[in-house]
């Protein structure tokens, strides 16, 4: 069994486990083994000095539902994405929008916004005062620009 | 008598040879209005129809009962511009809605229309061979429709005319046999059996009572010509956003938009000639055309109403349709068409 | 002379086609990069994001009571759902529960929205298969539900009806009467368009056996809601985790093992019936009392503060509705996730209509009930 | 749990038609559309829309301004004489982003914000922005 670093019940009444980002991966396995089956949720928080990824799971039989949480300071978590399907697009969609880089995930695009945007919408330090503009090259790839003349 | 001869009269004072030029240019004249008067009447009866159905009012805006709708609805059609593609195929791009259209009024030039009152009979083209003319005509039409599909070089619009030509060769073989069933029938009465004129006049009894299979298959392959539900493979607005007419705005795009309602009126037309009994009934000597009126838009309505209840059919297996269950029933039925004719005499 | 050539295969000899996002069949704004072999779709890559708002972002720069409308915004054909399950996680993190009476309201209301929203899907499968006249049969009685939430609240579709620790305005006897109203004359409209429908063997063979979808492959993918029960996997949040008042009403939750398009078409059509059922217990059982939570009154609504971590999740119409708020102790959210059920069935798409023809996918997607407000966010 | 029937097997075109005529059935029954200019269906009492203003009542608390979701309240400078008002700050609305929420007029400790019945309020101009003045005056008194 996977070292658990912290075991508590949140305030809906969920069990959270804590767990070291190198052993995430290896939880996820028994977790899944153990009858979780269901991935049903990946969400980054960023806590302005580190971040902090959740996973919720899903125990169909037993009917239990659990957090797992796991803690990054250097932006990279590893994608587990080979034990879950699900957590293809979840992962994308938290590196499109929190800048959170998913290692070993087999197609880290962004999922909302064009390739060429500048900056991941939900950090705490994003300005949203700088507007950018969207637009489709002649290959019809869309883009994003600072130039509002250059925009839809 | 006949329209070309009232015409002559009317026109006597002319002289002998310019009276006659007079006729045949009023003639086609009156034709090509004729044809286009039903297409406008098309499109509104079908815009009521689709709109009771669907519990709503209809156009009831422009004119009284929104009867104008179509004439604003065409003059904008005509005023809106004419998108050419830049990677289009020129030539056959701009003549491919010309081919549909001509295809379409050669279609009801052929047709015979039975008597109308004092004027006589209103048929147009008197030919031993008109049957024949017919179904070229009707054969123009796909051709149109390919070109279009193919010019335009939009992926849309190469699919759905590939699936125009899958769609047409699994239904005209069929809809030809179950034809050929009732020259083979007509001829035991008649001398010439591939004249329209003739084919409808011997049908005391109208052939789609012992023709009932052959009625069947030939209505389902002119739904299929027509290309509406559940056969617009071709066109089917969820999957190729219009088919072969994507690339098309503007008057060209109504040309298709009319081609389309006007087969639909071609095609119960000849459905009610062929097997309805056409302009025979009662007093037909003056209200022929009456009749063949009537049961055309009987079967124009019903028409409407499969277009508008029933879903598309996958192309596979219309495929599958046409050669596994329409070809081997219009044989079946040829065969009955010939113990009828041969074993029974009807 | 030889045009430029239409389409560049590639070395397989698929052609690229681009549906969308801008396309009859896509319900909104969905974008198909599919790979064509004749009619024969070898590949597709949804590409989605056109509609993107970033309503987490938005509610994270908001108070708490005013992230409602962006929530309505989200399933907005199904608008109280949403806020149902927006409510279920602030009031948890607020610590502001709501009065017996409100929560029968809002299951009332809630299966009211999720009706309104399979009516819609209907309407429009029915479109994509090229049905055209049914869909108005749906949409005249999704009206009437519009009309008993206009008479409720006042908004047709994006309601804004219920409010942290209660609704907006409370329910009347006209009002209810209305919806019995509704509920007796509806199941046979419903009858009427499932005839329309199930009796026509083309839809039929449109549908059956195809779009198949595996128990295992469906969890896998995260996949909820009436598709995973179409499945055969027996599974409904309002069942398994009941909120609000669900625990006390009766009604069942259709599955079928079937697992093609025919079964989501038939188990989302059981669920509608189902509604009523509840709908009809649920009006009569509301008891008297407050109509709102007296802590988040009025002048208060910008001043409740939260602390800790919630996820909530509900039933809604297009599966499990899951919302994660984690509150600093202000007055506006730290930070709001929603799992989107819309996404994950769309990340399905994919592996079901591999190797189908174009107007099957086009089916397939159409059984996964696309909203884009809410695949987006 | 229930499992969910697959219907009744129906003979080729037989059931077609069946569902031909569920549709053709319909021809009989009257529209429910509305003509719209013409024709005008009652509104439920709850419906809302416009927002009025008493600038008797307002005070100039922004509290309005604070809860509008979607930033459509502004609060302006009017030079009136109001005895409750002695910033002489009242709102403006935009409603071409107004989203009916009803937030304004539930959070206002006056009432001096409060929605109407009034929907038609179709302008030319290009700002859909109502000044305190216009929001006080009836929908047909105001400058379009």
């Amino acid at each position: 069994m996977v070292e658990i670093l912290e075991e508590s019940t949140g305030k809906d009444g969920r069990r959270v486990l804590k767990v070291a980002k190198e052993n995430l991966v290896q939880l996820m396995k028994e977790l899944k083994s153990h009858g979780f089956v269901h991935l049903s949720l990946i969400t980054g928080i960023d806590r302005k000095d580190r971040l902090e990824v959740v996973y919720h799971l899903q125990n169909l039989e037993k009917n239990e539902y659990i957090a797992v949480k796991t803690e990054t300071l250097d932006e990279r978590v590893p994608s587990v994405t080979s034990v879950f399907t699900s957590a293809n697009w979840d992962e994308r969609e938290q590196y499109d929008l929190m800048g959170i880089v998913f290692e070993g995930h087999p197609n880290l695009k962004r999922l909302f916004l064009p390739e060429s945007w500048v900056g991941h919408p939900l950090r705490k330090n994003y300005d949203i005062s700088k507007v950018q503009y969207i637009n489709m090259d002649e290959n019809g790839e869309d883009y994003a620009t600072f130039d509002p003349g250059d925009g839809w | 008598m006949n329209v070309l001869t009232r015409l002559a009269d009317f026109f006597a004072a002319f002289g002998h040879y310019p009276a006659y030029i007079l006729a045949y240019l009023f003639e086609t004249l009156f034709m090509i209005v004729f044809v286009m008067v039903s297409l406008v009447a098309m499109i509104y009866i079908f815009r009521k129809y689709m709109a009771r159905l669907q519990l709503r009012v209809g156009p009831n805006r422009v004119g009284k009962f929104g009867t104008l709708q179509l004439i604003a609805d065409s003059l904008k059609l005509a005023g809106k511009e004419s998108i050419l593609p830049s990677g289009r195929d020129d030539l056959p791009f701009r003549i491919a809605p010309i081919i549909v259209f001509l295809g379409l009024i050669t279609g009801f030039a052929l047709l015979p229309y039975g008597q109308f009152y004092f004027i006589g009979s209103l048929t147009v083209t008197h030919s031993d061979v008109s049957l024949l003319l017919l179904f070229a005509a009707l054969a123009i039409m796909p051709i149109g429709e390919i070109l279009a599909g193919i010019s335009s070089r939009n992926k849309y619009a190469v699919v759905g005319a590939l699936r125009g030509v899958a769609k047409d060769v699994s239904f005209e073989i069929p809809m030809m046999i179950s034809v050929l069933a009732l020259v083979m029938m007509a001829s035991a009465k008649t001398a010439n059996p591939l004249n329209l004129s003739n084919l409808v006049e011997v049908q005391f009894i109208p052939y789609g009572i012992p023709q009932i299979i052959g009625l069947g298959v030939f209505f389902i392959a002119m739904v299929a010509r027509a290309s509406f539900s559940p056969f617009d493979m071709s066109e089917s607005d969820s999957e190729l956003v219009s088919g072969h007419s994507t690339e098309y705005t503007g008057m060209r795009f109504g040309m298709f938009y009319m081609g389309l309602f006007g087969s639909i009126f071609l095609s119960s037309l000849v459905v009610s000639l062929l097997y309805l009994g056409g302009y025979n009934g009662p007093y037909s000597g003056y209200a022929g055309f009456v009749f063949l009126l009537i049961k055309g838009l009987i079967l124009v309505l019903i028409s409407f109403t499969i277009w508008l209840s029933v879903p598309r059919i996958r192309i596979d297996k219309f495929v599958n349709m046409g050669w596994k269950y329409l070809l081997p029933a219009s044989i079946i039925n040829l065969i009955i068409a010939g113990v009828l004719t041969l074993g029974l005499g009807i | 002379m030889m045009g430029p050539r239409i389409s560049n295969p590639d070395e397989n000899g698929w052609v690229e086609l681009n549906m969308g996002p801008q396309h009859p069949s896509t319900h909104g704004v969905l974008r198909l990069k599919v790979k064509l072999d004749g009619e024969i779709v070898r590949e597709v890559e949804p590409v989605i994001g056109y509609l993107h708002r970033n309503a987490e972002k938005i509610c994270e720069l908001d108070y708490y009571c005013d992230s409602m409308i962006y929530f309505d915004r989200m399933d907005y054909v199904g608008a109280m759902n949403m806020e149902v399950g927006y409510l279920e996680a602030a009031e948890k993190l607020l610590g502001i529960p709501p009065p017996e009476r409100v929560q029968w309201i809002r299951v009332v209301m809630a299966e009211l929205s999720r009706v309104a929203s399979h009516l819609v899907w209907a309407g429009a499968f029915g479109l994509d298969l090229g049905m055209l006249t049914p869909f108005f049969y749906c949409f005249v009685e999704r009206e009437k539900i519009l009309r008993i939430f206009v008479e409720a609240c006042g908004s047709r579709q994006e309601t804004n009806y219920m409010s942290i620790g209660g609704v907006y305005q409370d329910f009347n006897d006209k009002l209810i009467h209305d919806i019995l109203e509704f509920t007796e004359q509806f199941p046979k409209k419903l009858e009427d368009i499932f005839n329309a429908y199930v009796k026509n063997d083309i839809f039929i063979s449109r549908t059956k056996g195809i779009g198949i979808l595996e128990p295992e492959v469906a969890l896998d993918y995260g996949v909820t809601g009436p598709m995973l029960r179409a499945s055969g996997v027996d599974y409904d949040v309002r069942k398994a985790e009941p909120y609000l008042v669900y625990d006390k009403i009766n009604f069942d939750i259709p599955v079928s093992h079937k697992k093609d398009n025919l079964a989501r078409f038939l188990v989302r059509f059981e669920e509608m019936r189902q509604s009523i059922k509840i709908i009809n217990q649920a009006v009569k059982k509301i008891p008297d009392g407050p109509y709102f939570n007296p802590k988040a009154k009025k002048s208060l609504m910008i001043r409740l503060r939260g602390e800790g971590e919630v996820y909530a999740r509900t039933e809604s119409s297009k599966g499990e509705f899951g919302v994660y708020l984690v509150g600093d102790g202000g007055v506006k959210p730290y930070r709001v996730r929603v799992r989107s059920p819309s996404l994950k069935n769309l990340s399905v798409l994919p592996y079901l209509a591999k190797d189908q023809m174009i107007a099957d996918m086009v089916a397939i997607s159409g059984t996964t009930d696309l909203v884009f407000g809410e695949v987006d966010r | 749990m229930i499992e969910v029937k697959e219907p009744k097997k129906e003979l080729p075109l037989i059931g077609t038609m069946k569902a031909m005529a569920v549709v053709a059935k319909h021809l009989f029954q009257k529209p429910v559309t509305v003509q719209y200019p013409e024709q005008k269906r009652e509104l439920p009492d709850r419906f809302r829309f416009r927002i009025f203003l008493s600038l008797d009542d307002c005070v100039g608390c922004t509290l309005c301004e604070q809860v509008c979701p979607n930033i459509s309240i502004h609060m302006q400078k009017v030079d009136r004489e109001n005895p409750r008002n002695k910033r002489k700050i009242y709102p403006d609305v935009n409603f071409g982003t107004c989203t009916v929420c009803r937030n304004c007029e539930e959070i206002c400790p006056t009432d001096a914000i409060y929605l109407t019945h009034v929907f038609e309020t179709a302008r030319t101009r290009n700002s859909f922005t109502y000044s305190p003045e216009e929001l006080s005056l009836p929908e047909d008194e105001v400058v379009k």
